[in-house]
């Protein structure tokens, strides 16, 4: 088959055919923000973050969604993109309670860095404030809501990698959250294999692995002064 | 079944039908209204003076002034009476025999009446929608037929293309167009799916057309299902309905037992099921993609376009999806041509289009009229204005994706790209009437609320965009907002139009783009006194 | 999942012997030949059977259709027809579609919520009435418009639905 | 030219911002050559004064004094710093707002999970009183620029100081936690 040649923000660039156009941004060195879609899963196109102009075409369009084709014209970062790309990182950051400073993940969150990225210096809409409940039933791993953005990740990769689907999206608009079996504990899920793929696939920090928050630090400061003890008996 | 026995049924029907007949409205509308205790009332008179065989007491569908039921309507005189309260019926049996009866008659001399132009609505008002048998009679089944065994495929995709005819669920996407997409997408199944799930509020056209005449929507579908390749059907109802689902379950099962659905339909090499599903509540179903999900069981989500259900919808087979209006269309485009069809309406909307006429209007109910007509005809002389006699304020079309058009803009012709012109859409057919009572501000608030409440949570410009709107618009609302708000609203605005994955984020946006386009003063008074904020 | 179930709704969903909805319903999912696409026919099937749809109701159709229990909820939870609470023994639903709004139906709503001691999508806490909205139940010419106990009422006011909904309650009593 | 009249205030937060601040160490005296610093929780000031250049805000809007301070700032400053992320964003300060309006909070703090017997704290011109809603303070007045983190660091703090006092546009510099 046939290489395609495109032009990507003036480069000419050439795909491989039935690859997306994000993978043809990306091997043309071009960085644009991502948050739904992650390598190795179905993709969604529901944050709304690689929309790119493709010239010809009265709509912007998911870049990990559309397929590259002969002569097309793309363009990744112009000014209105760069306004969007804000917008939604801003209305992301007042849906839910996006604490960096309390959060496990800061300095290793997509939602942080895409905050950096797209130049989101405050947000000007105003916070919902939801109350968000945070659910660390399972041994292994918590979630927190107040972090998660629906990006349905947790969801693909407990399907599509894990093959159990123990997570779906239940709800709908600003209400739907992401669950476990019948919306239920998470360490009451019959499903759950703890296989921790929907912890590796989540951008944020809400699915994160118990034993690292603050309260949960192994302190035992008592146990200093048990080790001086001892070692004073053996000598 | 052949051509035969479909005219021998005909016959049959018209034989025996009795030359005096008490036509009642039993549409939902008309039905709330106490249509059916009137037909007892009928029946018992008419069975005291042992009458019962010789007046025919039947259902017709809708007669469209749903706003003055219950409608009664007597032959061959054919007067139609409104308003008729059980009492009524000694009078109206009297009005069959000649007398006279003081009975309130609609005037269908009317503009309401007169102006309209019937091809969908045809039979409404004249047939029992729970009969086949009525259907038949009016010509019925004749197109599928003619179809069927004379015209090929392409030669059916070809008359509908040269018709003209556009999607009637909003978009106006051409039909024949999208005939000869799924024809031609290769796939080793076909599905033809009518989207009956009408979630606009105050639009309820497809709701009459199905519980009026729900054979001319089957036949449609089967013409089209012929068109393109396809075996199977299907209809996607509003839970809401449940009149129009009984009444299509029965008229889906009175033409399967005639053969006119199924194997080897007129005895031909075409086979053609049709299944229902029925809705559950939710406005992004209207989406075809969404749609298609909800068939298959799941969550009522949109996916991104392309690829279009035309080349890859449900179980990712080439599937058809048309509104009832759309398919309802169809069998007069066969019947008379499509030169007759593309003769009527405007350069580049052809035929007529359904309204339903509601809000603050003397005359609600529903209008087919031909494309092109004004809506100052439409609200002022069908409407017969407001009420009271007050002033037109605006009228909103489109429902939650569509706009509100101002007095001052209503010489503007009914057509897709008129409509569109001036900010709002053609839409699904609802036209509600806003007189200087309603604000617009409330108007757009109410809208944006609706959105809200009916976003499927997918994308994040639409699910929270529609909720910041919401919140936005309330604060103005309660005076709370600053100047800064309006282009914060109208930023807002854009991002859902341009960025939202589907077209119910992607119009969400347009009530409140209309309403501060051409009531921006209306948002300016609700701007709090205190001026720049903080200063 | 939910603990609101009242004393008498609870009562009613637990038929004694002789219940023959769970045989229903297996017919249903077994004329969709237990396919999964077929879940929101069956849980349409479900909920006129029940009156609502419980956790284990919502289980054993998963178990049955093999669809994971996750996605059996998040259907259920995202179409406004389910419900996973148990309705009042009688429902009064006002239309708040656009026609319905523009003749008052927000007013005549307040009303209903002040008159009834009940606020919209809530139950009364004898599990005797729901007050409901709806999204446009598409007779915008009687608007406003209101359903009670399934009954499409035109150009409901205050003084008629009232009235109605006051024998609906007393007839039983 | 006249020395630069700067100012820092203060309002719902830990201070960490005015720690980081103080990180600058020799930075600083550097700066104490070129500008006075007119009013700051680490000065002795009691009003906030007229004719300021640049002011500095720590914290977010959590109750009416933060309010009022900085509606008093933005009138009398001509550049305003939203410094650190409760300012910025609300931050730890807005943890609360989930919970509801300020008597909601106050019950569930001084009631439900206080003493036994408790009491809300109520003097009016003392105690400042609660608003329902913690928020930004781009919110309540118009801030000029944004220097997000929990807190800055200092040398980001420099950075951002260095380019307004020499008047330049200071770059995007954007971290927060």
């Amino acid at each position: 088959m046939a290489a395609k040649t495109l032009t990507i923000d003036g480069h000419l660039v050439s795909a491989r055919p039935g690859e997306t156009l994000l993978a043809a941004i990306r091997e043309a060195g071009i960085t644009i923000p991502t948050l739904c879609h992650l390598d190795g899963l179905s993709d969604v196109g529901a944050c709304r973050l690689c929309l790119v102009e493709i010239e010809g075409q009265r709509r912007l369009q998911p870049a990990c969604m559309t397929m590259v084709s002969e002569g097309m014209v793309v363009h990744t970062n112009t000014p209105r993109l760069q306004a969007y790309r804000r917008q939604i990182i801003e209305l992301l950051f007042a849906e839910r309670n996006h604490v960096c400073a309390v959060c496990v993940a800061s300095g290793n969150c997509e939602l942080q860095r895409l905050a950096g990225m797209v130049g989101m210096d405050h947000v000007r809409y105003e916070y919902l404030s939801p109350d968000c409940p945070v659910d660390i039933s399972h041994a292994r791993f918590g979630i927190d809501h107040n972090r998660c953005v629906l990006c349905t990740r947790c969801v693909r990769a407990c399907d599509e990698i894990e093959g159990v689907h123990t997570w779906d999206v239940a709800g709908r608009g600003v209400d739907a959250r992401v669950i476990t079996d019948m919306n239920q504990p998470w360490g009451t899920s019959t499903t759950c294999t703890s296989c921790g793929k929907c912890l590796l696939a989540c951008p944020t920090g809400a699915i994160f692995p118990r034993g690292v928050t603050v309260g949960e630090r192994p302190h035992a400061s008592e146990r200093i002064a048990l080790i001086v003890d001892a070692r004073k008996q053996r000598w | 079944m052949d051509l035969h026995e479909l005219e021998a049924i005909a016959e049959r029907e018209l034989a025996q039908r009795p030359r005096l007949r008490i036509l009642y409205c039993s549409a939902t509308g008309c039905q709330a209204s106490g249509a059916l205790e009137i037909k007892r009332r009928l029946e018992s008179l008419l069975a005291e003076t042992g009458r019962q065989v010789e007046v025919d007491v039947g259902a017709v569908g809708c007669l469209g002034l749903c706003g003055r039921g219950p409608i009664v309507r007597i032959e061959p005189s054919g007067e139609t009476f409104e308003h008729v309260k059980p009492d009524d019926a000694a009078e109206i049996i009297a009005a069959l025999d000649g007398h006279s009866c003081d009975v309130a008659r609609c005037d269908q001399n009317h503009p309401f009446f007169t102006r309209q132009m019937l091809i969908v609505r045809r039979h409404c008002g004249l047939i029992n929608p729970d009969r086949i048998e009525d259907y038949i009679a009016v010509g019925g089944y004749r197109s599928l037929y003619h179809v069927i065994h004379e015209m090929t495929p392409a030669e059916v995709i070809n008359a509908i293309t040269r018709s003209g005819l556009r999607g009637r669920g909003g978009a106006g996407y051409p039909t024949g167009l999208k005939w000869a997409t799924v024809a031609k997408s290769p796939g080793e199944r076909k599905f033809v799916i009518c989207n009956a799930d009408e979630g606009d509020p105050g639009a309820f056209m497809d709701r009459s057309i199905l519980e009026s005449d729900p054979h001319l929507v089957l036949e449609g579908m089967a013409i089209a299902a012929y068109a393109v390749g396809a075996e199977q059907g299907f209809i996607y109802v509003r839970g809401e309905y449940p009149l129009a689902i009984e009444r299509l379950q029965k008229a889906i099962a009175q033409a399967r037992r005639h053969g006119l659905l199924g194997a080897q339909i007129f005895e031909s090499g075409f086979n053609f099921r049709v299944d229902i599903r029925v809705g559950a509540g939710a406005f992004v179903c209207g989406e075809e993609t969404a749609l298609i999900a909800s068939i298959e069981g799941r969550r009522g989500q949109p996916r991104p376009r392309p690829p279009y259900p035309a080349e890859s919808g449900l179980w990712g087979m080439p599937t058809l999806i048309n509104n009832v209006e759309t398919f309802a269309n169809v069998t007069a485009i066969i019947e008379k041509g499509p030169e007759w069809y593309s003769s009527i309406g405007t350069e580049k909307s052809k035929g007529t289009k359904i309204f339903a006429l509601t809000g603050k209007i003397r005359n609600t109910g529903l209008i087919e009229v031909p494309m092109g007509i004004t809506l100052r005809e439409i609200v002022e002389e069908m409407g017969g204005g407001t009420p009271d006699g007050s002033p037109v304020k605006a009228v909103q079309t489109g429902g939650p994706s569509g706009g509100c058009i101002p007095a001052s803009l209503f010489d503007t012709p009914v057509d897709y790209e008129s409509l569109a012109a001036v900010g709002s859409i053609m839409g699904s057919g609802g036209m509600v009437v806003m007189d200087a009572h309603t604000n617009m501000v409330d108007v757009a608030r109410f809208y944006m609320e609706f959105c809200k409440d009916e976003s499927c949570g997918k994308c994040i410009p639409c699910r929270v965009g529609t909720v910041q709107l919401f919140n936005m618009l309330t604060k103005l609302r309660n005076g709370q907002a600053k100047p800064s708000d309006l282009s914060k609203i109208e930023e807002l605005c854009e991002l859902m139009r341009e960025t939202s994955l589907c077209g119910l984020g992607q119009s969400a946006p347009n009530p409140v783009l209309s309403t501060l386009h051409y009531f921006r003063h209306e948002y300016e008074q609700l701007i709090g006194a205190e001026g720049n904020h903080g200063s | 999942m939910t603990t609101s179930t009242t004393e008498t709704a609870a009562d009613r969903s637990a038929r004694p012997a002789g219940d023959n909805r769970r045989k229903i319903l297996e017919a249903t999912m077994k004329r969709f030949q237990y396919q999964g696409d077929a879940l929101i026919e069956v849980l349409h099937k479900a909920q006129e059977l029940y009156g609502f749809l419980s956790p284990e109701l919502l289980s054993d159709i998963a178990q049955r259709l093999h669809l994971p229990p996750s996605r059996v909820y998040g259907v259920a939870t995202f179409y406004h027809f389910f419900s996973l609470a148990p309705q009042g023994e009688h429902t009064c639903t006002i239309c708040l579609g656009t026609a319905c709004y523009v003749r008052g139906a927000a007013l005549l709503l307040r009303e209903l919520e002040e008159l009834s001691g009940v606020k919209a999508g809530r139950t009364s806490a004898d599990g005797r009435f729901s007050l409901l909205t709806a999204r446009c139940l598409g007779a915008c010419g009687l608007a406003p418009a209101a359903v009670l106990d399934g009954e499409v009422v035109g150009h409901a006011d205050r003084s008629n639905l009232a009235a109605r909904i006051r024998s609906l309650l007393g007839r039983e009593e | 030219m006249s020395r630069l009249r700067i100012a820092t205030i203060w309002l719902g937060g830990c201070s960490g911002c005015h720690m980081s601040l103080l990180d600058l160490d020799e930075w600083l005296i550097e700066l104490a050559a070129r500008a006075d610093l007119v009013y700051s929780p680490i000065a002795d000031a009691k009003r906030f004064p007229p004719n300021v250049d640049l002011t500095l805000i720590e914290g977010a809007i959590a109750n009416d004094e933060h309010l009022e301070l900085a509606q008093t700032a933005r009138r009398h400053s001509k550049i305003i710093v939203s410094f650190g992320d409760c300012a910025v964003t609300g931050n730890v300060t807005a943890l609360r707002n989930p919970l509801g309006t300020a008597q909601s909070v106050l019950q569930q703090v001084y009631i439900e999970h206080g003493d036994p017997g408790g009491v809300i704290p109520r003097d009016p011109g003392i105690v400042p009183v609660l608003l329902d809603k913690v928020v930004p303070v781009h919110q309540v007045i118009p801030v000029d620029y944004y220097l997000p983190g929990c807190p800055p660091s200092a040398p980001r703090i420099r950075a951002l100081l260095e380019a307004l006092i020499e008047g330049r546009e200071p770059a995007t510099d954007i971290r927060y936690g």
